[in-house]
């Protein structure tokens, strides 16, 4: 099949659905001619026009507010923060008005936006640039939280994501928009809500997120030689949260790791691993459950420390080892 | 009393019973908060009606409005039925918002009113969607974007009014000027006289009005609307005023001086049109004090249906979240 | 011992503060001759003037961006946001700047600010002025947070946010403001990372934070008739987290419940739980963790609904049987 | 050459000096991102030298700057030492900030420069307050806060500069006019002619000024930072300037003519100050050599410190998060 990158997966999504619906259009910083912070937008006000494509002005809350009063009334905007950080200047848009006014009007009215944005370490941006921030929307009633972590994905989720009428917060990872994969040209739908179990595995259950699932899958070849038989689960999409197949996934391994970048303190891999303690995989559990996530640390510049800052595979491979070994021993 | 748009004189009784209407029904939850029998906080119009009857004066209900914590007014303008917002109040299912949202947050979007806001400056981005909504489809109509004197210091307030210029959108930044935010004087949190120049900061039109002289609201609100719909872009206007009540449900008012508060209650602006109602010969004394009496049975009305309405049931906790 | 109320304890222990330095100082909306939106600065500017108790614009933004350039060079001010649900609009000034200044700066310079502001449901107030969020910014490296539940504690816990040399966000209760206790008049410090056991008991934890140490505590004397003991630890700062004295708590007691206000669905809860069960206290465990937190919604106006928005005593009362019952047939 | 301030003539050489070692370092930089050799990304600041020297030239080491993205050469002129800053950019233990903060986090405390920015108007705030500081403590300080055209569409723009004025701070808001954000005209995302009119939404004086004729910039923040001092509030300067270079590492330029470009380059501002000083005999053409070469050295010492310094131990990591 036709390869892309996860960039051009992204783009061709919303340049299918703006082809198909006038009421989806496009707001961000930048990306008109530019073609966006990471070049995502990039040919696109070329074939909609800079009235669909608007570049805006460096205004992150009024971008948010002005996309909730347009879906409020009738449109589908998709808007671009350049870095997932600058969500920090978005909340109140976000948070007090696209995620409560349905709720607050009993009911009334619909907010249908998405709201894409780059987020993660790796690329020597520093503290301000490269912050993993999902578990903030992730604890909002009345936002869906998406996390791709391949070309496919995020082609199909992004087209569910704008058809979604609700708001949805959408991740890209900066380090990912290169990587390729196969995409089929024509639209399709991936559903929220559903899990996709990456790599099949017996022994050990790891549930990662968007640039992990990588390093998740490159941990579990290693282990694979060494006769560890990994399970991959990637949620795609952490609200909502499809705990059936976490559940399931673990109840067959017996043993749980969650990772992801974001700082471990307060992280979402408490509400996974939580869950996942609360439910009936509580009693199949070897072993206890363990979380890998970012070093409670802004995000260093320096190459070096800008990796130990966040997991690797050798991080995950050990965590593997620890707990098939503790499982072992102490159950 | 020259009215630049067309208006007839049925309208401007009606708008003289809205003024009424907003007042009474202020008034009403003013002596439910006293004794206690109603949840929550509110904020009051009173002394304020002629900027939300006048600027939605010249509304259709195609037009839009967003609206503030201070918004009573404003919903009954556009058009809303008291006694739905009266049971809002009480937190009944009946209410605009089934009893979720309060008097924070009655929205009522067939009538074009897109929500009242908790957040200080929050409506004002909303308001520059809704224009931009009305621009990128081509409808027909215009958004006012209500807001206080103090929401002019967010920066909500900022880049939204400057992206509504840029882009040319149909909306009428409306700021009520009651002289105070919650218990601050505008004059020590803007070293300007009025807000109005800062309209300047973003090249579109300032307006300054009495915003107690409801004829005066029309006709800018006209004239700004009127604007936005050539395609022209927006306009601020200020309307300048007073709230004659307390911030909000408990507010000692120490921040400001009785003989102040007496200066503004004469200048009352449901009596001020009056007068001019009756001075231009649009109805009697005899037929004011019907009109009065009619809003008010009309807040009565409301208040039994308000209590007669049933609670939410409880599952309706979990219902509304997404669509 | 001499009583005040929680709101007393707070305005005396930034009175004693001010009184001794002189870069202490207030800033926020209608502090002044006002008091605040809930009185807690009511006299101050009676007693250290308009400069020093400084009423400013609604500006969130600002206060708390001001608030750290004033801390940046020298000052020591304690910001007051007058609903927590403001903190949307501050996010950039706290998260970007605040709590990475430091760092970023290799090691030069401090922040030592406070921002104090009123949090959780219970008055009425809608979906806009009634969160708990304080699971954002325990996410964020850098800050510090605080949740007193007692008149004693907040003006021993505050007196500690003024003196630490970092930005501590100050999480008051609104419900707990009139609540009396006894209060030392002389300053005191409560060390941050220092859990309250505010009830000693042996069968079942119970983690509580804020409103809910009070609701926590209901459960217990409920509970006690039955012959249930149990013990309410309060953690009181999250930023610090006393790690070790809620694992050797539900060590002695073999059950864990934690519960907090805020959504449960990304709420700190999901850290708590999963800290202990990472730890050696796990092996202890008769039973799954619980956790009680919000539910997914918004909070509503209706006061019926506020309540079942958020964990109430018979929720706590039911929990601990569920844990006790199910622990002592399943494991 | 009408200079306000008293400065020497040997002041104003090494003016002219820092302005080519801003372009120098800088240029350096270039070339290192252009090979690959240096990690995460930059934005430089060729072409606008005078900005950052002029407006610098006027402090003492207790007077306090706020940077931004774009901030080396702010850096640079407020003293800060180009070795360690290179250090920095190599992520370098002996860098300003041991190399955690890299290109946008530069701060020089010591010499009053509170630091670089990666949030776009994020700095504005920072330097009220650090203004709020010196008036609460009587300080005999100015600050002045630097940040670009986009930034004026932020919020923290709007409500920082808003405070000021209220309050009197001694703040200069100094507004690096260089008719683009990343990409976007200025004349696209404002609808007015000059940011400095903004100035009226705030009642502060506000100054045009080109950003490119260092003894403008001088003159303009002297006299901005006089006022201040004198306890008489802030100014809103707006310097007109270009950058010759993309916005960042990698920038095809698609939003400008290479025309525009090749106009601003007629107006280098180095050549320009050199002229005066030429002229004005306060400097020989040869001299001028000469320092430009001084300038150059310093910048190849600082290449050779950063490249030879270490790197920082991995247990850096998790130091300095708290105080
Ligand atoms: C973002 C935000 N900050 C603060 C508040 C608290 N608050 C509610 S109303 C108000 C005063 C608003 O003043 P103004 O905009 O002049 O409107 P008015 O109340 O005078 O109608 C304040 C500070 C809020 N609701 N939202
Ligand atoms: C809050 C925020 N929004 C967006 C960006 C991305 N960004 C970095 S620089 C820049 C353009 C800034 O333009 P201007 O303020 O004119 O400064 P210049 O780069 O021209 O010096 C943008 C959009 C950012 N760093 N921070
Ligand atoms: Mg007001
Ligand atoms: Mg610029």
């Amino acid at each position: 099949m036709r390869e892309l990158t996860y960039l051009e997966a992204v783009r061709e999504a919303m340049s299918q659905e703006m082809r198909k619906n006038d009421d989806v259009f496009l707001m961000g910083e930048d990306i008109g001619v530019y073609g966006g912070g990471f070049g995502v937008t990039k040919g696109m006000v070329e074939e909609f026009g800079d009235k669909r494509i608007r570049n805006t002005p460096i205004s992150e809350a009024a971008i948010a507010g002005v996309a909730v009063g347009s879906a409020l009334t009738g449109m589908r905007p998709i808007i671009e923060l350049q870095f997932s950080d600058f969500i920090t200047i978005a909340m109140d848009q976000l948070v007090n008005q696209a995620a409560k006014i349905r709720y607050m009007y009993g009911g009334k009215g619909k907010v249908p936006l998405v709201l894409r944005t780059p987020s993660g370490s790796g690329t020597g941006a520093a503290a301000q640039h490269s912050q993993s921030l999902e578990a903030w929307v992730a604890h909002i009633p009345g936002l869906k939280v998406v996390q791709p972590s391949t070309a496919y994905d995020v082609k199909g989720l992004l087209k569910t994501a704008i058809d979604d009428d609700n708001p949805v917060i959408f991740y890209e990872h900066k380090l990912l928009y290169k990587q390729k994969g196969e995409v089929p040209e024509e639209p399709y739908s991936i559903p929220f809500g559903k899990a996709d179990i990456k790599r099949k595995g017996t022994d050990v259950t790891i549930v990662a997120t968007a640039m992990m699932v990588h390093k998740a899958l490159e941990a579990a070849d290693q282990l694979e030689k060494e006769g560890i038989h990994v399970e991959v689960v990637d949620p795609r999409t952490l609200i909502p949260l499809d705990e059936k197949t976490i559940i399931e996934s673990v109840i067959r391994t017996r043993h749980l790791i969650v990772v992801h970048e974001a700082v471990k303190r307060g992280g979402i891999g408490g509400e996974i691993a939580s869950m996942v303690a609360e439910s009936e995989a509580f009693h199949h559990l070897a072993a206890p459950i363990k979380r890998l996530g970012g070093a409670a640390v802004p995000i260093p510049f320096n190459e070096e420390l800008e990796k130990a800052a966040v997991p690797q595979v050798v991080d995950i491979v050990e965590a593997v080892r620890e707990v098939l070994v503790g499982g072992m021993v102490v159950r | 009393m020259k009215l630049i748009p067309d208006i007839t004189d049925e309208k401007l009784i009606s708008l003289y019973k809205q003024m009424w209407l907003i007042r009474l029904f202020d008034e009403k939850l003013e002596q439910f908060f006293a004794e206690g029998s109603m949840h929550g906080t509110t904020h009051l119009t009173v002394g304020q009606e002629a900027t939300a009857v006048g600027a939605c004066a010249v509304l259709r209900d195609e037009d839009k409005i967003t609206s503030t914590h201070r918004g009573h007014g404003h919903s009954i303008a556009k058009g809303a039925r008291v006694d739905k917002m009266m049971a809002e109040m009480f937190g009944k299912i009946t209410g605009y918002c089934k009893g979720k949202g309060g008097s924070m947050h009655i929205a009522d979007l067939e009538r074009g009113n897109l929500g009242a806001n908790g957040i200080v400056g929050g409506g004002i981005p909303l308001a520059v969607g809704s224009a931009l909504t009305a621009q990128m489809k081509e409808l027909d109509y215009v958004t006012v974007c209500f807001f206080g004197d103090g929401a002019t210091n967010e920066g909500s307030f900022h880049e939204a009014v400057n992206m509504a210029s840029i882009w040319d959108l149909p909306v009428v930044f409306f700021c009520e000027n009651n002289h105070y935010g919650m218990s601050s004087p505008v004059s020590e949190l803007v070293n300007i006289e009025h807000i109005a120049n800062r309209a300047g900061a973003y090249g579109i039109p300032g307006v300054i009005i009495d915003g107690n002289d409801m004829i005066e609201v029309v006709n800018a609100t006209y004239q700004a609307t009127e604007r936005a719909l050539r395609g022209e872009g927006p306009t601020l206007i200020e309307a300048k005023t007073y709230r004659w009540k307390g911030h909000s449900k408990s507010d000692a008012m120490t921040y400001r001086t009785r003989k102040e508060e007496e200066a503004w209650r004469a200048k009352d602006p449901i009596i001020r049109l009056e007068k001019v109602l009756v001075e231009e010969g649009i109805f009697t004394k005899e037929k004011a004090i019907a009109v009065r009496q009619e809003a008010y049975q009309e807040i009565e009305d409301a208040v039994e249906f308000a209590k007669n309405s049933p609670m939410p049931p409880v599952d309706e906790l979990r219902t509304d979240v997404y669509a």
